[in-house]
């Protein structure tokens, strides 16, 4: 065989950090710090394998590397595969990944120092690592799944890592189960595809299965539901609207889970789903259109949302579902480049985004906003790379964020209006609240931060410091990637490479737009001043103006997340479905269900009581019994012969 | 008319069914006994009028059944007493409605 | 190995240990030259000879499993002479044992659970020498059950494990509805299976014989009820079994109160029974019925799944929430014979065992929480993983596997059911698909109730668990699982290979009954 | 036996058979329920001898009114503080509804069936060919009969007889009756092994 | 004329024994001796029979044809014979209650064997008729002989049920009689297959009448109501006798009758329905009140009820037609297995009255613990009662359901099963009481110092038990037998 890439080598940047994850498990448990050397080492060796993969598939153009799958069981018509499929695409999503997760991993060893479960947190972050990588090699939708649910039981107990906190528990649960109705589309999409069209695989799906649907042999219909499946699939791991809910209380994780798995990898995973079955949604406009006015719906919404937030996490957290949202609608308008692009930009800055959110907090022992301020003298590094990041996301040239987004402006200034406007208002919104973020963390006075909980360990808020060094290096490379990263799009570099991951060969250029660019710019220059100015330099008051009446229901509305979580949870889940529907199936099963069987023990029970009766101990009864058997059956016997 | 069969037939039936009412109702157990005495003396009566009447087989071992029946009639009636009078010394009564302390 | 009669042996090994552990001399006879050899007092002579006789069982069953020969169909391993010979008057009853692909994994998955209620009964101090006496008769009985090839043979086995399991709930349950759990239990199997038994006879009497062999190639067209009535009665002690809703509310009750070692055998391996009997009788010997009456078990399939799992939901005591899940995963069974295929039916038995291993573990780690806390009431406990990380997470991950995380064994079933069903019954296995998410509820639900939050000072005393009793099973369950799940082709291969025939037959059903209505219109 | 002779006795027979048998039903008196019975008897044993079995009928009056009914009334006035009534008791309705079907039925039976052939004459010397028959044909049935006589007279006196072991059994009975005290003015009398349920 | 007499010889031992005992009564005393005489009896009467069997005298006639030594007869005259030898052992308590009385019981316990013996052995009406009174005229004495309030009670009820029944058994047979003008049952048959249509009425009343008189024996339904009654009052030895030999007897004289005297094609579809629904409510009666009871006396009457439900489900198949000898062969092996257990039940049921003095249930609470091996008897025997493995009544009801399907009546095999479940609802109360209550309080009932039975009862207990599994565990053995005891009804 004469590939670019060995097979094994792609395997290797999968099976290091399952490595990892089973040594820690069996052996590390009570060594935290080699634990965490050891994840570092592994993710570390995974990456520079995923480096030279991705130079390998650029050499190929992008296309993928031709690995034959192999079979780990079949059952009957069945045939479960399990294979490793490297493309333009797949190779970039490695490099994000083991990337981003190196740095986090690397910044964890400070930020988790002297945490009781570090070998823990080391071992789940290791088998998240894995599950993800898993999850973009995997070469048909069956392995896509099974490492899809993963890295949902990943996040699950990243984010339940603190359990004592009752409010991670929960979150932990919400996150799982929410993400888990839409993985019921993803599934169903799945066997619906399994069971038309015969085949799991995605390079089949991708290319025989649409041709078949195209040529009339497989119906529209079935394409429309599968890809509506898949979008379902990504709506719940993307947290789109409806299913977004969970990821802002997710934040109850460690700051540096939010940075890996809620903001930069896999919540992206649902539009990474989307990407790889691109040609699929290229071929059913109806999922198209659904994708992108969720996108649309869910891009404007969550950076409003995140206007009113005082945690800066969930500031992040809301923005993450914004970013994701605009990468979601760039694919339904069919900028899948574009979408592809963003999502490796957004990976870097969103991640740096936290750290630093993280290593505020590591200094003052809270994410209120409220209790923050003027921690820019104090953390100078940090403060200045979260600025950087800030830049990029609000989308300011030459940032990464800058490119990518307007790149995603520029097809839907192309390819729909309306959806550029909606984007445009929510890049605006964006400069919006991450303006303010920055001005409540950084700027004014310092409020005094929250001291540690009893029992925990935590910093002393009263002298907030830098961080330690472990932890101000990632925030600096990933600031240096925030800044460059997006210049691999000069010349259609970035999207020749993506794109070659499609059947359909497309034409990769370096998109440019001036009136795009003006626009966002002066939108985003607009927006930032007014955060200015309200925030900064404190004219007029914020807190003056959520009073004023016009606002004020604006504002109650976005303080409670548009009632979205009262509705999904209070009345759909605990009234109506636990209280209403539960409660009346478990009444009806164990008074009628049980009722019946119980029923039928007593009610012979209660006929040998009354029947015992009967036998009175009178002999003449016996007697009479006798007789009347014999005449009777006689009787019977006579008149019906 | 002749007299046939058939009314001595009867005649049996009615008899039979009186001892029956009579070993039904009877509260005294030698009522009760007399009731089964008189059932018995119908079967006889309706074996003697097969032996006579009828024209199949042994005619004879009808009758010879009879004289065994008589017999057992006997015997049961001389047990029967016999357990009528210990049941007596035990309860001092013979009244079948107050002899059930055995019952459901 | 052709003569040897190794599949008596090993069936009949634990009931002979059971004898043996009868014959130890109670406390009174401090010592006995029998059973000198067995260090300790009555009760750990009791464990050590139960543990040894499971694990003799265990080790000749894994043997069988390796040496088992994948290519060969059909039964082997064969040991079969005639019981009773009437063969005038048509009773012939033939001691017959075989182990094929269906029933090997199974034969495994009945010593593996065994011996982990041998080990998880490690402390028990209520009359030892019996509990462990009647868990043996209790694995006789249900590998009977697994390797019969006679109907009455098996129906005596079925029968047979009545007994141990009415005692050993009665005796070592918990709680003070343990009598009326048990009594429950027996009523509701005998009841069940006395119309498994006319159905037996009527399909001995139709084909002359009551080996599974004979009645296969047998027309039974002329039998005294129609074959549908048949397939009815048969089938109804098979859903007790399983169990599927509305006849399931035997199983909460009995699981609830049965000592942890029982409710073990009893999700991991009773509730087996009724899926193997769907799969080796009705639609083995009735093909023709089996082929008419999938929808039919579609869509109770489908009810059980997620009634069950609604209900699931409600439950405030955690053993009785384990053992309400076990209604909904059983259902995934039903729906996977329903598919008729050979997918749907391999995974079907895939289930059957990676349910064993997971509800399996599930209790066992249910049961020790219990053993600690002496309280089931989800409301009563939080924060177990602080005092004992271990256990919670032995507990997480069985959690984990129950809703049907892939990568454990549990997922492949599921997945494998779901695509085998979906091709024959779209809305009933879309209406199933809401059970994955329901278990998803109901497990995480529990988890955070019980394992997570804050320190709760009245658990701090609980010590985690260590003895290589209480982690060694649970080692073992785990490995398994995590091996089934990654690598599944372990057994999956011995059950395709071994329901294709089933499925054959299923379909050749279907395609004459086609072919008759066509023919017919 | 001429025709109306015959016609006579076997309707004044029956009539008296059956009077007889209703008046046991009707009498309050023991005693008189068995002169009626001894009459109802004898009425058989005249319906016998219309049936020419001369012999049947003298066993008849020598066993039944002889020994049966002198049996009876030896037991009812060995009793003498026990009831001598003859009343029904309230099983009498079904019993009235029992007779009336079981009538139906043996009418029914006995018109209904086709008896076959019927024999002319009568057999003659019954009293011989029974005896022969109960040594050859019947001798089986002689002798068990024999044994069962052996074990009724046995089992008669067995039960009639009072031993020494019967008196505080009996003792103890009527304490727990209430026709005797307790003994010791202990009232709770100690439960016999017989328990009752 | 007379034929072999010596094919009596079996019944004549029991006979000439059971007058020896009347007579050695008056100097013997000892009451091991008199018992070890009558069951020495026994014994030989078995052997005898033993002897006979050798010597090829198996299917030969005497008295004319009123005797016959068939493998039928054979078979119930061993299993009688067994019966007998339990009771005579589990009278050994009684025997102390009545010193002045012991020949008398043992005599009558004997004459009551024969005339069960003959029942099985006779093919005539009037030594049906004869035998019959014999066996129960002894069994009235013997119920009432402890002359207590309830045995007193029980033996009059007894006697006077049976008087009635007597009665309306005779009539049944003076109408056959009238019909077919013979005592004989083949001859009787074959009058019936000469005759015309014109009798089925009275041959109906004929066979409804004999039905009644013999359900009273076998305690079939609704001709039962004396059972519960009588099996409290009675000695419990005496009960158990009932139980099995009086029953097992009845079956034997019904199969006969029916099979050799009314066992015409046209007429035994509606002796198969009338059987199969006497065995329904049989079934039904008896468990349905067997739940109800406390004492465990009265609970094994009310069982031996569905019991005999149950062995009629094998005379409806073989009325039915098709599974003849499968459905008599059936009933043979059941009976065996049915009496194995029932006597080791009672025998328990004596042994723990011996010691406790109590029938309750409630009062069994413990006995596991306290006595293991009885409770274990106990247990094993009922669960061969409820027809479960590995026991001689779960192939007995095998058996017997499978006669009624292959006799087409699936219905009634299915009302059988239904009613095996209700039936463990009771026969599990025993069991649960002595393995898995605690004893109410410890003084409830005083402890015996020893659980340990008197030595014949725990040879028959041994034997019985070894019985129950035995039959459970190798069947063919008996079922061998049984078949061969049915062939001779086919000819």
């Amino acid at each position: 065989m004469n590939q670019p890439v060995a097979e094994g080598l792609v395997w290797l940047i999968f099976f290091l950090p399952v490595a990892s994850f089973f040594l820690i498990t069996l052996f590390l448990r009570g060594r935290p710090r080699e634990a965490g050397l050891l994840t570092v080492g592994a993710i570390g060796v995974a990456l520079v394998v995923s480096v030279y993969a991705l130079v390998q598939v650029i050499g190929e153009g992008g296309h993928a590397v031709g690995f034959s799958t192999h079979e780990l069981f079949s059952a009957g018509d069945l045939i479960v595969n399990v294979g490793a499929r490297l493309d333009g695409l797949t190779a970039v999503m490695l490099v994000v990944v083991s990337g981003v997760s190196l740095l986090v991993q690397v910044y964890s060893l400070g930020y988790m120092h002297g945490d009781g479960g570090f070998a823990r947190y080391y071992a789940f972050m290791s088998f998240f690592t894995a599950a993800m990588l898993g999850l973009i090699l995997a070469d048909n939708l069956l392995m896509l799944f099974v490492f899809w649910e993963l890295v949902g039981a990943a996040s699950y107990f990243l984010i339940g890592f603190w359990f004592h906190r009752p409010a991670a528990a929960a979150a932990a649960k919400k996150a799982f189960i929410v993400t888990r109705l839409g993985d019921l589309g993803l599934l169903a999409a799945l066997i619906l595809i399994w069971d038309r069209a015969g085949t799991l695989d995605i390079a089949a799906i991708n290319t025989e299965v649409v041709e078949l649907v195209g040529l009339g042999v497989l119906g529209q219909t079935m394409l429309t539901l599968f890809a509506l499946g898949l979008a379902a699939g990504a709506i719940g791991k993307s947290a789109q609207f409806p299913l977004h809910i969970w990821l802002p209380d997710a934040m109850e994780g460690p700051t540096p889970v939010s940075a890996l798995v809620h903001s930069a990898t896999m919540v992206a995973a649902g539009v990474y789903l989307l990407a790889r079955f691109f040609p699929v949604l290229d071929a059913s406009q109806f999922a198209s259109d659904f994708i992108t006015w969720i996108g649309v719906i869910t891009a404007v919404g969550a950076a409003l949302l995140a206007v009113a937030q005082t945690d800066i996490k969930r500031v992040l957290a809301y923005s993450t579902i914004s970013q994701l949202a605009y990468m979601m609608f760039a694919l339904g308008i069919g900028a899948y480049a574009a979408a592809v692009f963003h999502l490796m930009t957004h990976a870097f800055f969103k991640s740096l985004l936290f750290l630093g959110a993280g290593s505020a907090s590591h200094a003052t022992n809270t994410f209120d906003m409220t209790r923050m301020g003027g921690l820019r003298r104090v953390m100078p590094i940090t403060y200045i790379t979260f600025v950087i990041g800030a830049l990029s996301l609000a989308g300011v040239i030459p940032l990464a964020g800058f490119w990518s987004k307007d790149e995603i402006l520029i097809d839907a200034w192309k390819y729909n209006r309306a959806v550029f406007v909606f984007g445009l208002l929510a890049a605006g919104l964006t400069a919006f609240y991450m303006v303010r973020a920055i001005a409540l963390t950084f700027h004014g006075e310092y409020k005094g931060g929250e001291e540690p909980a009893p029992g925990e360990h935590g910093a002393d808020p009263a002298h907030p410091h830098e961080a330690p060094r472990v932890m101000t290096i990632p925030l600096c490379l990933l600031a240096v990637l925030a800044v460059a990263a997006g210049w691999v799009t000069f010349g259609g570099e970035f999207q020749s490479w993506v794109l070659g991951a499609l059947p359909e060969a497309h034409e990769a250029k370096f998109l440019w737009n001036t009136g795009v660019f003006i626009g966002s710019t002066l939108l985003a220059a607009v927006a930032a001043a007014a955060a200015i100015a309200l925030y900064i330099r404190r004219d007029p008051d914020p807190a003056r103006l959520r009073a004023h009446p016009a606002v004020a229901p604006l504002h109650r509305l976005l303080e409670r997340k548009y009632y979205a979580d009262v509705l999904a949870e209070d009345l759909l889940v605990r009234r109506v479905f636990y209280g209403g529907l539960a409660k009346a199936a478990h009444t009806f099963d164990a008074l009628v269900v049980d009722g019946v069987v119980n029923g039928a023990a007593r009610g012979t029970f209660v006929a040998g009581w009354f029947a015992k009766f009967a036998q009175n101990g009178q002999a003449q009864t016996a007697a009479a019994a006798l007789l009347a058997g014999g005449v009777i059956i006689f009787g019977a016997v006579v008149i019906f012969q | 008319m002749t007299i046939s069969l058939e009314e001595y037939l009867i005649v049996g039936a009615i008899l039979f069914a009186i001892g029956l009412y009579i070993a039904l109702s009877k509260r005294n157990a030698i009522g009760v006994l007399m009731g089964v005495e008189l059932m018995l003396n119908a079967v006889n009566l309706t074996l003697v009028a097969f032996s006579r009447f009828t024209d199949t087989g042994v005619a004879l071992s009808t009758q010879v059944f009879v004289v065994f029946i008589i017999a057992v009639a006997a015997a049961e009636v001389a047990v029967g007493l016999a357990l009528a009078m210990v049941v007596y010394r035990n309860r001092q009564t013979v009244s079948l409605d107050r002899i059930n302390l055995l019952k459901w | 190995m052709s003569d040897f009669p190794i599949l008596s042996i090993l069936i009949f090994l634990p009931i002979a240990g059971a004898l043996l552990l009868a014959l130890i001399p109670g406390q009174r006879v401090p010592t006995d030259r029998l059973f000198a050899w067995v260090p300790g007092d009555q009760q750990a002579r009791a464990k050590w000879l139960a543990l040894v006789v499971s694990a003799a069982t265990l080790v000749i069953s894994l043997v069988l499993f390796i040496d088992f020969d994948h290519g060969r169909p059909g039964f082997q391993y064969t040991d079969t002479f005639t019981w009773i010979d009437a063969d005038d008057v048509g009773f012939t009853v033939r001691y017959a044992f075989g182990l094929d692909g269906l029933s090997a994994p199974l034969v495994l998955l009945t010593t593996f659970l065994t011996t982990v209620a041998v080990l998880i009964s490690w402390r028990i101090d209520l009359r030892p020498k019996e509990y462990f006496a009647w868990l043996l008769v209790l694995e006789t009985s249900v590998l009977g059950v697994f390797t019969a090839l006679d109907l009455l043979v098996f129906f005596l086995f079925w029968e047979l494990e009545l007994i141990p399991m009415f005692l050993l709930i009665s005796t070592w349950g918990h709680g003070d509805r343990r009598h009326y759990s048990a009594i429950k239990f027996v009523l509701y199997t005998v009841f069940g299976s006395a119309f498994m038994l006319v159905g037996f006879l009527i399909l001995g009497a139709e084909a002359g014989s009551f080996d599974m062999r004979d009645i296969r190639g047998a027309d039974l067209a002329g039998a005294v009820l129609p074959l549908q009535a048949v397939f009815a009665f048969i089938l109804i002690a098979f859903a007790v079994k399983l169990p599927v809703v509305p006849l399931h509310t035997w199983l909460p009750d009995a699981h609830t109160d049965a000592p942890t070692a029982v409710s073990v055998l009893l999700a991991g391996v009773l509730l087996k029974m009724g899926g193997y009997g769907v799969l080796r009788l009705l639609f083995t010997l009735m093909p023709d019925v089996g082929a008419d009456a999938d929808l039919a078990l579609a869509i109770i399939a489908a009810v059980s799944i997620v009634y069950g799992a609604i209900i699931t939901i409600r439950q405030t005591d955690l053993k009785r929430l384990v053992a309400y899940s076990s209604v909904s995963h059983m259902g995934f069974v039903l729906l996977g014979v329903s598919a008729l295929g050979v997918t749907g039916l391999s995974g079907a038995a895939m289930q059957l065992v990676t349910h064993g291993l997971i509800t399996g573990l599930l209790f066992v780690v249910v049961g020790l929480v219990y053993d600690r806390t002496h309280t089931r009431e989800i409301a009563d406990m939080r924060g177990m993983a602080h005092y004992m990380p271990l256990l919670a997470a032995a507990t997480v991950f069985a959690g984990f596997a129950s809703l049907g995380l892939p990568a454990l064994a549990g997922f492949v079933a599921e997945i494998t059911i779901f695509l085998g069903a979906f091709a024959q019954h779209e809305a009933p296995t879309a209406v199933a698909l809401l059970g994955v998410l329901l278990a998803a509820g109901y497990m995480l639900y529990a988890l955070q109730r019980t394992m997570f939050g804050p320190r709760d000072e009245r658990w701090s005393h609980l010590p985690d668990i260590g003895a290589w009793w209480e982690t060694a099973p649970i080692a073992a369950l785990v490995a398994a699982i995590v091996l089934l799940g990654v690598y599944p082709s372990i057994v999956m291969d011995l059950f395709e290979a071994a329901v294709a025939p089933i499925a054959d037959g299923l379909a050749l059903a279907a395609d004459s009954a086609e072919a008759a209505v066509s023919g017919g219109a | 036996m001429s025709d109306v002779g015959f016609h006579l006795a076997f309707w004044s027979l029956s009539a008296l058979t059956i009077g007889g048998a209703l008046m046991i039903i009707v009498s309050r008196n023991l005693i008189h329920a068995v002169i009626f019975l001894i009459l109802s008897f004898i009425g058989v044993a005249g319906l016998f001898i219309t049936l020419s079995a001369d012999f049947l009928a003298l066993v008849q009056i020598l066993v039944y009114v002889g020994a049966i009914a002198v049996l009876m009334l030896f037991a009812i006035l060995l009793t003498p503080r026990a009831a001598r009534d003859n009343e029904e008791s309230l099983m009498r309705y079904p019993a009235m509804i029992l007779m009336g079907l079981v009538i139906a039925a043996g009418v029914f039976v006995a018109l209904e069936t086709d008896w076959g052939p019927m024999r002319e004459g009568a057999i003659g010397t019954q009293a011989k060919i029974i005896g022969e028959s109960l040594i050859n044909q019947y001798v089986l049935p002689f002798e068990i009969g024999a044994v069962m006589l052996t074990a009724a007279l046995v089992g008669a006196i067995a039960l009639a007889r009072q031993d020494d072991e019967d008196l505080p059994i009996h003792t103890d009975s009527l304490i727990e009756e209430g026709v005797l005290p307790p003994p010791d003015g202990d009232a709770a009398a100690p439960a016999g092994p017989g328990d009752e349920s | 004329m007379l034929g072999e007499t010596n094919l009596l010889g079996p019944q004549l031992v029991l006979m000439c024994a059971g007058a020896f005992l009347l007579i050695a009564d008056l100097f013997i005393k000892r009451r091991g001796l008199l018992a070890g005489t009558a069951a020495a009896a026994v014994l030989g009467s078995v052997a005898y029979s033993a002897i006979l069997l050798a010597d090829g005298k198996v299917g030969r006639e005497a008295f004319d044809g009123v005797l016959v030594f068939d493998h039928f007869a054979l078979f119930f005259q061993f299993l009688l014979a067994g019966a007998a030898l339990v009771t005579i052992a589990a009278s050994w308590e009684t025997l102390s209650r009545i010193p002045s009385r012991r020949g008398e019981y043992l005599a009558l316990i004997l004459f009551s064997v024969t005339g069960l013996m003959l029942l099985a052995g006779t093919r005539d009406l009037i030594g049906i008729f004869v035998a019959l009174e014999l066996t129960s005229l002894s069994q009235y004495v013997l119920v009432g002989f402890h002359k207590d309030r309830l045995g007193s009670e029980a033996g009059l009820k007894y006697l006077l049920l049976g008087a009635v029944a007597s009665a309306v058994l005779l009539y049944g047979m003076a109408m056959l009689l009238g019909l077919t003008g013979s005592t004989n049952l083949p001859e009787i048959a074959a009058a019936i297959a000469g005759s015309g249509d014109g009798q089925f009425e009275a041959l109906t009343f004929a066979a409804v009448f004999l039905i009644a008189g013999f359900g009273f024996k076998a305690a079939v339904a609704p001709f039962q109501m004396w059972v519960p009654d009588v099996y409290t009052g009675a000695p419990t030895a005496i009960a158990a006798f009932l139980s099995v030999a009086s029953k097992a007897a009845a079956f034997a004289v019904l199969i006969r009758v029916f099979f050799e005297a009314l066992g015409d094609d046209l007429l035994s579809a509606d002796w198969s329905t009338i059987f199969a629904i006497l065995a329904a409510l049989s079934m039904f009666v008896g468990n349905v009140l067997a739940i109800q009871q406390s004492n465990i006396k009265r609970m094994l009457a009310y069982s031996s009820v569905a019991q005999a439900g149950t062995v009629l489900i094998g005379l409806a198949a073989i009325s039915a037609g098709r599974g003849e000898l499968l459905g008599a062969s059936g009933i043979l092996f059941y009976l065996a297995g049915y009496t194995v257990s029932n006597l080791a039940a009672f025998l328990i049921v004596i042994v723990v009255h011996e010691k406790i003095g109590s029938f309750q249930i409630d009062d069994y609470r413990g006995l596991g613990r306290r006595a293991p091996l009885l409770a274990g008897v106990l247990a094993l025997a009922l669960i061969s009662l409820t027809g479960l493995p590995p026991t001689a009544g779960f192939f007995g009801k095998l058996y017997l359901f499978d006669t009624a399907i292959q006799s087409g009546l699936a219905w009634l095999a299915v009302i059988g099963v239904v009613n095996t479940a209700i039936s463990a609802a009771y026969y599990i109360r025993p069991i649960k009481a002595m393995f898995i209550d605690e004893p109410a309080g410890e003084l409830a009932r005083p402890i015996p110092s020893s659980w340990l039975p008197s030595p014949p009862l725990a040879a028959t207990l041994a034997l019985t038990a070894a019985g129950v599994l035995v039959i459970g565990l190798v069947p063919g053995l008996i079922i061998d037998v049984a078949e061969e005891a049915v062939g001779v009804l086919l000819f």
